[in-house]
């Protein structure tokens, strides 16, 4: 097995893993190779979190590996980045994505500045594991996407895995990487399953994958938006659509290159995020493809995120603030003027 | 004092007790009600059940004046219903309806209700201590002598922001009542496991008044709550109470197997030996205060109330889905 | 004096005030209208802050209106929350914008979303006082610009003024505001002199301003960016460039009307921000006006923030990670061809 | 033991407090010529002046191995030099030049050095704790027999997140000693007014073992350190160190009218009756191991050194423009 394989699809024949599965088995697997590898986090160890993403790692690694903590985000987050500077190489897990506003300061103002601020002295190699995601009726406080802040913060990498392959190959990659990384977990996609080899392989940090060829329109798109992508791009070929689908993989580093040829290519690109639309992932991608397609572009770029709302309880409601196949089917349609 | 007012007190003093019973029942009820809409797949989402709990909440409601402010959790049912919300109004908000509390945009955990000073249950741990305190501070400042009342889980002690609102709180003399409901668990954790030292120190460290006591003696809970609440509206400042409680569900209704992190024989304890409501209910017979009958009565009267309560919510519309662009900005 | 008044210009003769006396006297004037008003923070007020922004309100209004607290950003930003919703109208101090870190609970969880899942019936008419801006010699952690992250979030507005009149009515505009407001002010502008009426005026938030008019390029920059742009504007006239300066004034609401309108009357446009520019300000500004101003363009939109590093200490260092008059004029000219 | 080791021992025991001596007067001539640096305007920025507070930084670090680990703060010249950094190179970093502990990127705020087990001073208040919870975390985990001592003022106190790293320590009983200087002043606000109860107990509260010491005695620091380092040493566990001290200085070099928030009275009575190095002398001489001569070698000594470790500063040369974007990944 090579040590790094960027291609989308593993060989013919691999077993398939649930995305939970896949990132227990990238964790599993780093934690034999490395013993400074350990986890900490609320309800990790005999609970395996509550999305039973960790379930068996506290019965192969023990309590001294997969730690409990108390619900103190900025505390033990605190505690793994000193622990990262001085030999560790800590997993923090924060179980919804929505109380990375408790860690900050520690992120952004400590786990990133550090390196810097000492002249290059001192590393912080610490991987952050949180979920993003809507519509499980969880309400406005646990229904965020808010990987954008991480990404406008130099210093932090930011991983936003779409499919089981790439979870098990990217999280590899983050806890081998010297740097914080954020590695965000759609929460709707644990139970997706597919192909997911055996064993070692990474796949690198900063490289886009296509995955799914296409000439007439580009959707980059990220995280279960990449389903969503691939599902509109189904409907979108009944019309005789083409859709390019990719997918940048890591937020930081990004790998514009592979977003721009693809729009240069398709001459029309949406861009797919779960985050509030505003201020935003979809800003900075449209406006990297905007200006590096400039000259090829036949239409505006199009961006489709999270509404500019807190996320609603009442299902009707909570489902009209997310894109849909059906919705960038429409908007694709248009935009391609079908 | 005149003679007359003796027996007047003494009714009054039945009343309140008996009002205690009545709204333990109905709490415990909804929330029977609540895992039946769940496992009939009726609600979207999940809920966190109150039960075993129950006296907390109406212990230390029942010492509040309807204006006061409560601020209440994940697990907030209760404490929702204690202060005075409707069953009807409520289930609609944990199904999403338009008719709910909030128009179906918070659900379960977001409960908010300013006719009864509910300033809103929180989905975040310890959410809510900084809007209790700031709640205080209002009083405080606009003279209009109300308390609030800050409930949380014990989990809530594991959050930096709660020593920085209690620092506050004392500073500015505030009258908050800062309510720990120790049911000694977190989601699946043991709170020995996440708690160090002794928790009432924690609160004293900062100048607090603190008490300890049994979350499953409506009594000793609200006689405690009233002492604490005169305290704060003589402006003697905040305090910290200590409920000693157990939930007898799971973390939330999905909850089921639990061996892992607690056994059936603890559950089981708590259940047969320190129920608050067969506990209060066996007292109020002894102490002839009310017979068997009346008790049973009090229960058939909120199942029929429940039961009507959650036709309503199930028959009620939904939001429209243009609704979902408003109230973003006021 | 009207109740509002979006001109750029205060009327000729009118007294000039610094930026940080602007602020005192918007913060003075709705404390003496209205007795809800209230401040607190660090250093509040024996000190009036480290920047002597606040200084003589601890005099005229007394102990119980100007409130020093603990260094508890997050617990009197919350307790901010819960006064604003019970009959207060706090305005929160927080000294450095870096330490915003510490508040995004406070108030992206619960600020921003108390009114939404109230269904509407509890609002936070607060507003949050901080500062940004960098080439002061503080180094990494006290010299962000920060407010990308708030600009994300549904439920608040963002507020960036870049004149002491702009200051001034914005502030009071805020303080009136149902919602709650976040209000950034460049520590390096609090000395900037410009013109201020006396007496009651505000600027409504969501209205644009065109600070210079101008054909050929259309700059767009936010708090002290506008006094860059200014610059180069001049240095552009030098060689027959006329630049248009637009401040959006608040980032949210945003007066993309204002922005597109400009960009297509001169089809050239550069964003200038003083936040890290991935991810940020100026992503979502290009991103509206690549979008708005499509088919008029001449060029990509041009993106100007702050490097993607932790700012250096080191003063050759940290002026070569923000725009300048002169790089701004450098991009300009280039950008017309010249 | 033989009787060959008491004389040895003696002889250690005044070489350390000697070296004390030398150390705390070697941080009041650094920051005596940082205050110099400003008023000449050849430092960029600010800085924040541990006149007056010699004692602890010695104190605490005399009791360390140099592989042991320290955080400090925003006033954290002292603790870095206390702990082995060189003035030349603190000197050149607090210019902004290449040959600066950090190449110029932290500044007087920034400075770490792995040689020495400094993990960096930061500017956060109390921002820190968690970096040297975690630095004790890994000595724990690794087996390497370090601990770790976090510095901060009693500012910190305020932020919620020491209150949770002191009880994820306790939990883990991690070798971690937090040390606070409580020097009675934040910026420009007296502790009294932002510090409810009692400080040492919001340590115990978590199960700390907790000390309060007169923070201008180096000698009752030292000791008292040495008990706490031991025992994390040992295993048992974390620590709090209450540290009574006070800064001559404002709360930077540019804050020169203090009377509005203490007077100068105050200022005087501290530093005539209670200056730790003056006090430290004195005893040392009464105790006759030192004479008068030797101390005052000490001094012009390090005058000396200081003096070419400046100039060594002044005359270093700038970073490349181009290095401002190395080092923002590893
Ligand atoms: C800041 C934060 N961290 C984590 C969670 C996830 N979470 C929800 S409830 C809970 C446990 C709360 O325990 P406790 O405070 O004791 O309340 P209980 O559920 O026992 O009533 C956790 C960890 C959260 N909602 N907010
Ligand atoms: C989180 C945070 N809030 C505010 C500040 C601004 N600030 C810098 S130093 C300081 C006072 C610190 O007081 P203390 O901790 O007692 O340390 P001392 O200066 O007395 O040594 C403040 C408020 C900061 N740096 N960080
Ligand atoms: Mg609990
Ligand atoms: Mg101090």
């Amino acid at each position: 097995m090579p040590d790094t394989m960027p291609e989308t699809i593993a060989p013919a024949g691999t077993r398939e893993l649930t995305f939970a599965q896949a990132i227990r088995e990238a964790l599993a697997e780093e934690m034999r190779l490395d013993s400074t590898v350990c986890i900490m986090g609320e309800d990790v160890a005999e609970a395996g979190t509550p999305f039973k993403v960790l379930s068996g790692l506290l019965e192969e690694f023990g309590k001294d590996r997969v730690l409990d903590t108390p619900i103190s985000e900025a505390g033990f987050t605190g505690l793994a980045v000193g622990a990262a500077m001085t030999g560790m190489r800590p997993v923090v897990d924060i179980m919804f994505g929505d109380f990375i506003t408790l860690t900050m300061d520690q992120m952004v103002n400590q786990a990133a500045k550090v390196h810097y601020m000492s002249g290059g002295k001192w590393r912080v190699p610490m991987v952050m594991r949180t979920t993003m995601g809507a519509t499980r009726r969880s309400a406005a406080q646990h229904s965020q996407s808010l990987h954008a802040w991480y990404c406008h913060v130099p210093g932090l990498k930011v991983v936003l895995p779409s499919t089981p392959y790439d979870a098990k190959g990217l999280l590899k990659a983050a806890i081998r990487d010297e740097n914080p990384v954020v590695f965000f977990e759609d929460k709707m996609m644990y139970k997706l399953k597919g192909p997911v080899p055996e064993g070692d392989y990474t796949v690198p940090l900063g490289v886009a994958d296509i995955k799914r060829a296409g000439e007439d329109i580009t959707l980059v798109a990220t995280s279960s938006m990449v389903q969503v992508a691939l599902g509109a791009a189904v409907l979108l070929e009944e019309i005789g659509v083409s859709a390019e689908v990719v997918d940048p993989r890591t937020m930081w580093p990004l790998d514009e290159k592979t977003l721009v040829d693809s729009a240069k290519k398709t001459s029309r690109a949406i861009i797919l995020d779960e985050g509030y639309e505003r201020y935003g992932v979809t800003a900075e991608l449209a406006s990297v493809i905007a200006t590096g397609a400039f000259y090829d572009l036949d239409a505006p770029v199009k961006r489709m995120g999270a509404m500019h709302v807190p996320i609603p309880f009442s299902p009707p409601l909570e489902d009209a603030t997310v894109p849909t196949e059906q919705t960038v089917f429409e908007a694709a349609r248009k935009l391609c003027g079908k | 004092m005149t003679t007359a007012a003796e027996p007047k007190e003494a009714s009054e003093k039945i009343d309140l007790l008996l009002r205690m019973y009545r709204q333990m029942v109905a709490i415990r009820q909804f929330e029977g009600q609540v895992n039946e809409l769940y496992t009939r797949a009726l609600m979207p989402g999940l809920a966190h059940l109150y039960i075993g709990e129950e006296a907390i909440a109406v212990g230390v409601c029942e010492a509040l004046d309807r204006t006061d402010y409560v601020t209440s959790t994940h697990r907030g049912h209760g404490h929702c219903l204690a202060k005075g919300a409707s069953p009807d109004l409520m289930f609609a908000e944990l199904l999403g309806k338009k008719a709910g509390y909030c128009k179906g945009k918070g659900g379960s955990m977001h409960i908010a209700d300013p006719a009864t000073g509910n300033l809103g249950a929180n989905a975040i741990v310890c959410g809510s201590a900084g809007i209790a305190t700031g709640a205080a501070f209002s009083a405080k400042r606009l003279g209009n002598g109300r308390v609030a009342v800050c409930f949380f889980g014990e989990g809530a002690l594991g959050q930096g922001v709660l020593y920085e609102v209690m620092n506050l709180a004392q500073l500015f003399k505030l009258p908050v009542i800062y309510v720990c409901e120790n049911n000694l668990y977190t989601e699946y954790t043991h709170f020995s496991e996440t708690t160090a030292g002794d928790i009432l120190t924690r609160a004293t460290a900062f100048g607090l008044d603190a008490a300890s006591v049994d979350g499953q003696d409506v009594r000793v809970v609200h006689e405690t709550a009233k002492r604490l609440v005169d305290r704060a509206r003589r402006g003697d400042g905040p305090s910290f109470l200590l409920c000693n409680t157990y939930r007898y569900h799971g973390h939330h209704v999905g909850d089921i197997n639990r061996e892992y992190y607690r056994s059936k024989q603890e559950e089981q304890e708590w259940k047969t030996q320190r129920d608050p409501i067969a506990n209060f209910g066996k007292w109020l017979i002894e102490q002839k205060l009310a017979d068997a009958a009346t008790l049973a009565q009090v229960q058939t009267e909120l199942e029929g109330e429940m039961k009507k309560a959650v036709e309503f919510a199930v028959a009620a519309p939904y939001p429209g889905v243009s609704e979902v662009e408003e109230d973003v900005y006021a």
